[in-house]
């Protein structure tokens, strides 16, 4: 990055409005530092509670980011995406069922990133195509997913092989502190990574995320100078269903191994809020579900050592609680401002 | 009604792919949810907490709020309820079931209001924090039911209260749940207050032109704030008929789901008051009949979650619906095209 | 015309229309209407609002299908199915209401659909090389890292422009460019406009000010009701006889105590109206009369814009009842902000202000509409009406708590819509009825309904901002009019605009505005648009008149 | 593979409570026995209870050439309504599943003396006499698999990923569970985990439960019990893929049922549901049944896989730990108090 580019990625990004350090940015830099420390000071002091911690981090995080940029792209688009939940869901069903029928978790992963993808086109469909309102086009997905795979639930269906396993990189495996965390994982959870940082520079700096940006902000002037909205509108919620698809692959193949009614417990909900809590781009979603992972892998942790002797319904609020506050403060630190068609269907005149 | 009917035709056609007989699952569906007397009355019984769910949902988008809390909302109100339900004692009728409702309404009203006065004083995303306190009222009410106001008596070992005094319970009139009634008059009431009333002009000018409603002299935060407590209200005052008249007593994992479906209900109303009752009764009466579908002719209930979403889907996009019909475009013909985006895109 | 000529040579007919018809449900917005551009000209045309103006430009650009008619882009016959095709043939538009995407860069902005690219990724330094070239080539000076949103209306103006010219547009369109620029910038872009014929570029050019129109033009067409009522040039003709061709009927624009002669059309103004306005001209003569009780009274004020800069800085004035003080200045330089500041819609820092001798500092927007202030808000889509609601909501929108509208916390649907038919009435208000929803109403239409709501109840004090932006002669003659009815019937007026014309006619004082501060008090009568200009440019020698404490 | 035979089970004990009343034979025997059952909050597939539950009564059904039918509940809301379906439908002996259908189960067999009931895991305080309760010593079942683990740990700590404590049969197999290892091994360290969420998350997560399986191994646990439905199962499939831990099942053979955990499954904690069922099926058709409690047996899963790992020592102390649960003179920290 050239330091001539700087501000006009800033503006770029569409969120981010502030130039420079703005009190904004010097908190999140302030916070990452104190952060940093504490979890080194930890790392020290009892090394194998730091590593669960930060694998359980790195892990809940995963599904998260996934599904915020799935959100993200259709945002920043000008489409709300408020069936992430069923697109989890719905290709974690198809991941697992092809995976366990072909004998291949590759081609489990092929199924549930299609899964997502057709999902991610019906969304298009109904809210770029036929205009239908954004949420109840979410909505739709979300039950219809939740009949669906129940509806469709085989009960004697197993893997009948094991999950995605970890893949040690090396040297950097046995790094300190983040060793484990970051550099033994399986192979979707790389993959994660990997796209988190490619979606980030594509959607920050290529010509695709700022045509993006622009149908979101102002279609009609993305329109006056040739942008084809509405393709383009149907082609990045579809691809984007793409990420939720992953999502659910990773959730049936990776991170459990199997598939069961109603899985994604809320997920997709979260993931909304991990996207709208890292202000939308990428980077800053992988922040804010790094942040959530912490919470709740933390939670575990208080629990698992009987760090207090309160009910777990208590410690199990902690990372709703926490998410609140920081939403909230946050919220007074600077105000982020929606992508302006948000919501909105887009009509050709 | 084409979207009902087109929405029963294609759950007929996955029934019969599955290798059911489509008649005697729907026959059966139908029997189960009004065939008698009984039936009738749980479907009542099941529409009442939808319609509040779903005034709470609808209630909220007036003001450009998209209110995802109504779980919540309901689960403290259910819990709160059945504490006065069953703490008080030889309080009279008249005194403790409307207090107990009353005191189920505020707890939902507050927990409502927590989300409305975050966005308003702070800006914090009203999805996001009605998504969190939906987690945050499971735990607090599971707790509650687990804990300090557990039932004790006899061998009872369930995370839930006591049953209610009789002096706090809703009566049943023959197939009519006087819940119902209350739902009904509620539907009623956010009619007239978002139609009639000068708060209801505050609340509809907040969502559809923030800028222009504080030109208009109308104090925007307030009115998010107040517009998402009554949501919390409707939706608490739906858990405590729920407590007070269905259940007897708040049990842990009993409501589950119950505020969601307000999202389904309100959507298939358009997010009209009034029409939030037919919808609750639909979704009602097919919940009411599923059990008595399975039994009688094997389709899994699921089959149900599939209907709403594809009903849901034609009440959406009228286009597809035409176009199923084939039904002639008439120019004069009003779009009747629902929106609600703008509750999030602002 | 006959298109023969290969496209390789200069074409003689840069763009046309043939018979355009277009409608929209039952209005026809175009009826047979034919228009032609030749190269290094400029088209003006003019007509009221909702006269087919911005509907056939639209279709020139491919942003409508015409139901008839035939376009015509360098002499040879297209079908256009998306801007994209006209601005392949080197069509470029600037769009009435501005196409640029607020949060973006300048740059950003500019290359937008046409990028520099480096692998997929945008070439940034290209497209700044690009861009700021280009800028230096016509003179339209951007920054280039600014966000659009931070930018003024002016600095908007140029990028719409430098895209259009980006895309190396032979045909510029620019519908209703000058409707928020100064006189500078005005003069400026006609200039610009000037100087890119020079090169061979034929331009459209919408607008609603004859001044405009004579000083610019090449050739002019008139529209009415969707029809083209005349075409003609400057030469040709005169600013009345424009303005009663596309009224048609005769219009009085005439500021009575403004003579310079650049809006005078005051010989076809009827009698009566002259009459109206000559009564209180010598009573307006008077208006700084100690005798009249101070309405307004703003001391110290302070207020910050958006971004946290201060936009109002130690400001003073007072209003008297019964005159008209006009605000001149060049847009953002804070005007809004202190319109904002004193309807209680923007905190002020610092300051106070007294409306009829109570204290309004840090008053909310109901407390200032209680005490007896009408407000005509700058953005009337944004502030002014909810375009949803129906005529009849809008027109209590911020009275409906009040009696009769409302009673115990009830509104009174018969008592708001009685008082919605007689605002509809009153004002001119072309509405099919009270129930249709206020955007329905051409921008004309809207801003009379605004007045109408602000003028329906006891005021002791207007605020009038931008009160006949982008709206025609014909809403513009009728809104001064009530303006000044107001004024004489005792009602302080404190009028902001960008329009120096506007400021001038209707003024009895004038202030200009620089950087938050007032620079100077005029005497509308005496002073010349060159010399306020000067001021509104920040050229005043500094000395602050202390009119406020006087 | 090990044998199918349980590797060690409590002795069946048929309850004392018994009321010896036989409900009024009004029964015609020219229809077919016909058996319901009703499911609590879930499905019949759930690889847990209810489905060992319907495994129980389908069993039954071919043994006795009845017919058996079930229906699922959507929302506990419904219990009484989907028992009364049976009821109408004239059934002779209707199966109510988890304790959540206690109540409802009551007020039917009250209401219905001609139709046996049977509820699983459903105490009976006062005996009916045509109402079973089909309880299990969940604590026995947990600590045996408990004394299992604390002999086989390596680095002496144990984890358990549990559904909520909401529900009462999960705490009894952690507090058996803990205090088992605890019995055979004084120096081990106990970590367990309850799902935090609310009961209509807390069985059906397996994500979490895998996530804190990790945990728990991460921070040195090699023997982890998975309890607590769907949730548990994630745990147990998460332990799977890590060389050298075990895991330990719940409720049934988890062998059968998931198979993704076989590469760590020790051996399962079970309550033996299905046989419980089917006997006390048996009872009503052949007009034994007995109203009460009906203890049914608990014990540890073949051990398969691992058949080899467990010493003949490890396998006499089980044997000791057995007999003195079933003389009642080992303390499984259940109930508290
Ligand atoms: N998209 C549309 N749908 C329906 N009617 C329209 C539409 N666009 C324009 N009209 C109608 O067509 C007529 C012409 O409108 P147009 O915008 O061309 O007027 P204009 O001359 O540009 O006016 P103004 O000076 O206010 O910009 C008006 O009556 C208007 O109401
Ligand atoms: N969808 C529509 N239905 C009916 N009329 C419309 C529609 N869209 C636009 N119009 C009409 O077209 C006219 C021209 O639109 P445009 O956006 O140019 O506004 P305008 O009249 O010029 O207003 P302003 O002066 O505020 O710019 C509007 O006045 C409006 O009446
Ligand atoms: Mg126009
Ligand atoms: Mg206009």
């Amino acid at each position: 990055m050239t330091a001539g580019a700087g501000p006009d990625l800033a503006t770029a990004s569409g969120v981010a409005g502030v130039r420079g350090w703005s009190p904004q940015r010097m908190w999140s830099v302030a916070g990452a530092v104190v952060l940093v420390a504490c979890v080194w000071g930890f790392y020290a002091w009892d090394g194998a509670q730091t590593t669960a911690v930060l694998g359980g981090t790195v892990r809940a995080a995963t599904l998260l980011v996934l599904g915020a940029m799935c959100g993200m792209i259709g945002e920043r688009s000008g489409i709300v995406n408020i069936g992430i939940e069923g697109q989890f869901l719905m290709s974690a069903f198809t991941a697992f069922t092809v995976a366990s029928m072909s004998g291949s978790l590759f081609l489990g992963v092929v199924a549930g990133v299609s899964t997502g993808l057709a999902m991610g086109w019906m969304l298009a469909a109904m809210s770029v195509g036929l205009r239908t309102d954004q949420i109840i086009a979410g909505t739709v997905l979300n039950i219809a997913a939740l009949g669906l795979t129940s509806f469709f639930y085989d009960r004697g269906r197993s893997l009948g092989q094991p999950k995605y396993q970890s893949i040690e990189l090396g040297p950097l495996a046995d790094l300190p502190v983040v060793g484990t965390a970051l550099f033994n994982r399986p192979p979707l959870t790389y993959l994660a990574l990997v796209l988190v940082v490619v979606l980030h520079v594509l959607l920050l700096r290529s010509v695709w995320g700022m045509r993006t940006t622009a149908i979101g902000e102002h279609p009609g002037a993305a329109a006056t100078v040739g942008i084809d909205v509405i393709r383009l509108r149907y082609w990045n919620v579809t691809l984007a269903g793409g990420l939720a698809g992953l999502g659910g692959a990773y959730l049936a193949l990776e991170s459990v191994g199997t598939f069961t009614r109603a899985m994604s417990g809320g997920r997709g909900f979260l993931a909304l809020a991990v996207m709208i809590f890292g202000r939308r781009t990428p980077l800053g979603a992988y922040a804010a579900a790094l942040f959530f992972g912490f919470t709740t892998a933390l939670q575990g942790q208080f629990q698992l050592n009987d760090t207090f002797d309160i009910p777990a319904q208590f410690v199990g609020m902690l990372p709703f609680v926490v998410t609140i506050i920081v939403v909230a403060a946050a919220g007074l630190f600077g105000r982020m401002r929606d992508p302006a068609a948000l919501g909105q269907p887009y009509e050709v005149r | 009604m084409a979207s009902v009917v087109l929405g029963l035709l294609l759950g007929a056609v996955l029934i019969a792919v599955q290798g059911h007989s489509v008649s005697s699952a729907y026959s059966a569906l139908v029997l189960g949810g009004a065939g008698d007397a009984d039936a009738l009355l749980r479907t009542l019984q099941k529409a009442t907490p939808l319609v509040f769910g779903g005034l709470a949902v609808a209630f909220a988008f007036k003001a450009g709020l998209f209110n995802i809390g109504g779980q919540g909302q309901l689960l403290v109100g259910a819990a709160f309820a059945a504490g006065v339900g069953f703490g008080l004692e030889g309080v009279p009728l008249v005194v403790h079931l409307p207090l107990a409702l009353l005191v189920g309404a505020a707890a939902g009203a507050a927990w409502g209001a927590i989300a409305g006065v975050l966005k308003a004083t702070s800006g914090a995303h009203e999805v996001i924090v009605t998504i969190m306190l939906n987690f945050v009222a499971g735990n607090l009410t599971d707790w509650l039911a687990a804990n300090p106001w557990q039932d004790r008596s006899g061998s009872n070992i369930i995370a839930r209260t006591p049953l209610v005094q009789p002096s706090a319970e809703i009566p049943t009139w023959g197939w009519l749940p006087a819940g119902f009634v209350l739902a009904v008059i509620a539907a009623f009431a956010c009619w007239f207050i978002l139609e009639r009333t000068t708060y209801g002009f505050e609340v509809r000018s907040v969502g559809a032109n923030r800028h222009a409603a504080r030109y208009a002299g109308i104090s925007v935060g307030c009115i998010m704030a107040s517009t998402m407590a009554v949501a919390g209200l409707l939706a608490g005052l739906g858990g405590a008929i729920e407590s007070l008249g269905v259940d007897g007593r708040f049990e842990a994992g009993v409501n589950v789901g119950l505020g969601f479906e307000g999202i389904t209900i309100a959507l298939l109303a358009r997010t009209n008051p009034i029409a939030v009752i037919p919808a609750g009764l639909l979704v009602g009466l097919m919940e009411a009949g599923a059990a008595k579908m399975q039994f009688e002719s094997g389709v899994a209930p699921e089959i149900i979650d599939v209907i709403q979403a594809l009903i849901l889907l034609f009440v959406a996009a009228p286009l597809i619906v035409r176009w199923l019909l084939r039904l002639r475009d008439r120019p004069d013909a009003p779009d009747r095209r629902l929106t609600l985006g703008a509750g999030w895109g602002r | 015309m006959v298109a023969t000529a290969v496209s390789q040579a200069e074409p003689e007919v840069l763009l046309a229309g043939h018979g355009i018809t277009k409608c929209f449900g039952p209005v026809v917005a175009n009826d047979d209407v034919s228009v032609e551009l030749r190269p290094g000209r400029i088209l003006a045309l003019l007509g009221e609002n909702g006269a087919g103006k911005s509907t056939l430009v639209n279709v020139l650009f491919g942003l409508h299908r015409p139901d008839a008619g035939q376009v015509v882009i360098a002499d040879e016959n297209v079908e256009l199915s998306s801007p994209h095709d006209a601005i392949a043939r080197g069509v470029g538009m600037v769009h009435q209401h501005f196409q640029l995407v607020p949060p973006m860069s300048v740059v950003r902005n500019i290359v937008l659909g046409a990028e520099p690219r480096k692998l997929g990724m945008i070439d940034v330094t290209q497209a700044r090389r690009r861009v700021l070239e280009l800028a230096d080539r016509f003179g339209l000076h951007v920054d280039p890292d600014a966000a659009v949103e931070d930018l003024p209306v002016g600095a908007q103006q140029r990028v719409e422009i430098l895209k259009a010219l980006y895309r190396d547009a032979r045909v510029l369109i620019a519908d209703e460019p000058t409707a928020v620029l100064t006189p500078q910038e005005t003069d400026h872009l006609l200039d610009v406009l000037r100087g890119l014929t020079a090169q061979g570029v034929g331009i459209v050019f919408i607008t609603h000010k004859l001044r405009e129109v004579m000083a610019a033009a090449d050739d002019i067409v008139v529209l009415r009701e969707g029809k083209v009522v005349g075409t003609t040039t400057p030469a040709q003709t005169s600013e009345a006889a424009l303005a009663e061709l596309m009224v048609g009927r005769a219009v009085d624009l005439h500021g009575d105590r403004f003579e310079s002669g650049a809006t005078g059309v005051g010989s076809a103004a009827p009698a009566e109206i002259a009459a109206d306005d000559a009564a209180p001209t010598s009573e307006a003569m008077a208006a700084d009369d100690p005798e009249r009780p101070v309405v307004l009274d703003i001391a110290g004020l302070c207020a910050d814009d958006d971004r946290g800069q201060r936009a109002v800085d130690e400001l003073s004035l007072e209003v008297r009842a019964g005159e008209i003080v006009g605000v001149a200045g060049v847009e953002g330089n804070g005007q809004r902000e202190l319109v904002e500041a004193i309807t209680g819609l923007r905190h002020a820092t610092a300051g106070t202000v007294s409306i009829s001798d109570r204290d309004a500092s840090g008053a909310r927007p109901r407390q200032v509409t209680v005490i007896g202030v009408g407000h005509i808000p700058e953005d009337r889509a944004k502030h002014g009406l909810i375009g949803s609601y129906s005529v009849a909501d809008n027109s209590v929108l911020n009275r409906y708590f009040k009696r009769p509208f409302a009673a115990g916390g009830m509104l009174r649907r018969d008592r708001i819509d009685s008082h919605a038919r007689d605002v509809v009435a009153t004002f001119d208000v072309r509405t099919p009825d009270v129930e249709s929803p206020a955007d329905s109403l051409s921008g004309g239409n809207k801003q009379k309904l605004i007045v109408g709501r602000e003028f329906s109840d006891e005021i002791d004090l207007l605020i009038a901002a931008q009160p006949t932006r982008g709206i025609d002669i014909g809403a513009i003659e009728f809104i001064w009019h009530r303006i000044r009815e107001r004024r004489d019937g005792g009602t302080a007026v404190l009028l902001v605009s960008a329009e120096l014309d506007e400021v001038l006619a209707l003024s009895d004082r004038v202030v200009v505005m620089y950087e938050g501060r007032i620079v100077a008090t005029v005497d509308p009568r005496t002073a010349t648009r060159e010399e306020i200009g000067l001021l509104m440019a920040g050229a005043a020698p500094g000395t602050e008149c202390s009119v406020a404490g006087g | 593979t090990g044998s199918d035979e349980p590797a060690a089970t409590t002795a069946a004990a048929p309850a004392t409570t018994a009321a010896a009343e036989e409900p009024a034979d009004d029964m015609d025997d020219a229809e077919p026995f016909k058996i319901g059952l009703v499911t609590d909050t879930g499905k019949v597939d759930d690889k847990s209870f209810n489905q060992s539950a319907w495994e129980g009564a389908e069993q039954a059904a071919a043994a006795l050439g009845a017919e058996a039918n079930y229906i699922e509940t959507e929302e506990a809301k419904d219990y009484e309504n989907n028992i009364g379906l049976f009821i109408e439908d004239g059934v002779d002996v209707i199966i109510t599943v988890g304790f959540g259908l206690g109540d409802a189960t009551i007020a039917a067999a009250q209401a219905n003396p001609g139709i046996y009931f049977i509820g699983v895991d459903q105490f009976q305080a006062e005996a009916l006499p045509n109402l079973t309760g089909l309880i299990f010593p969940e604590d026995q079942s947990g600590f045996l698999a408990g004394a299992l683990a604390g002999m086989l740990t390596e680095s002496n700590i144990v984890g358990a990923v549990l559904g909520t404590d909401l529900v009462p049969p999960v705490v009894a197999f952690k507090e058996g569970w803990e205090h088992g290892a605890r019995y055979t091994n004084p120096d081990v360290q106990t970590i367990s985990t309850y799902h935090p969420g609310g009961l209509d998350v807390a069985f059906g997560d397996p994500d979490w439960g895998a996530a804190t399986a990790r945990q728990a191994l991460d921070q040195g646990a090699d023997i982890i019990f998975g309890a607590g439905g769907a949730t548990g199962n994630g745990a147990l499939i998460e332990i799977a893929s890590q060389e050298g831990a075990y895991c330990v099942g719940v409720d049934t053979d988890q062998w059968n049922t998931v198979p993704e955990a076989r590469p760590c499954l020790v051996t399962s904690a079970m309550k033996l549901i299905t046989p419980g069922v089917a006997d006390l099926i048996a009872a009503a058709h052949d007009g034994s049944f007995a109203g009460g409690n009906f203890l049914g047996e608990v014990g540890l899963a073949p051990f398969h896989d691992f058949d080899g790992i467990v010493t003949d020592d490890m396998r006499a102390t089980l044997a000791d730990v057995l007999a003195g649960l079933n003389a009642g003179e080992i303390d499984t920290g259940w109930p508290p108090g």
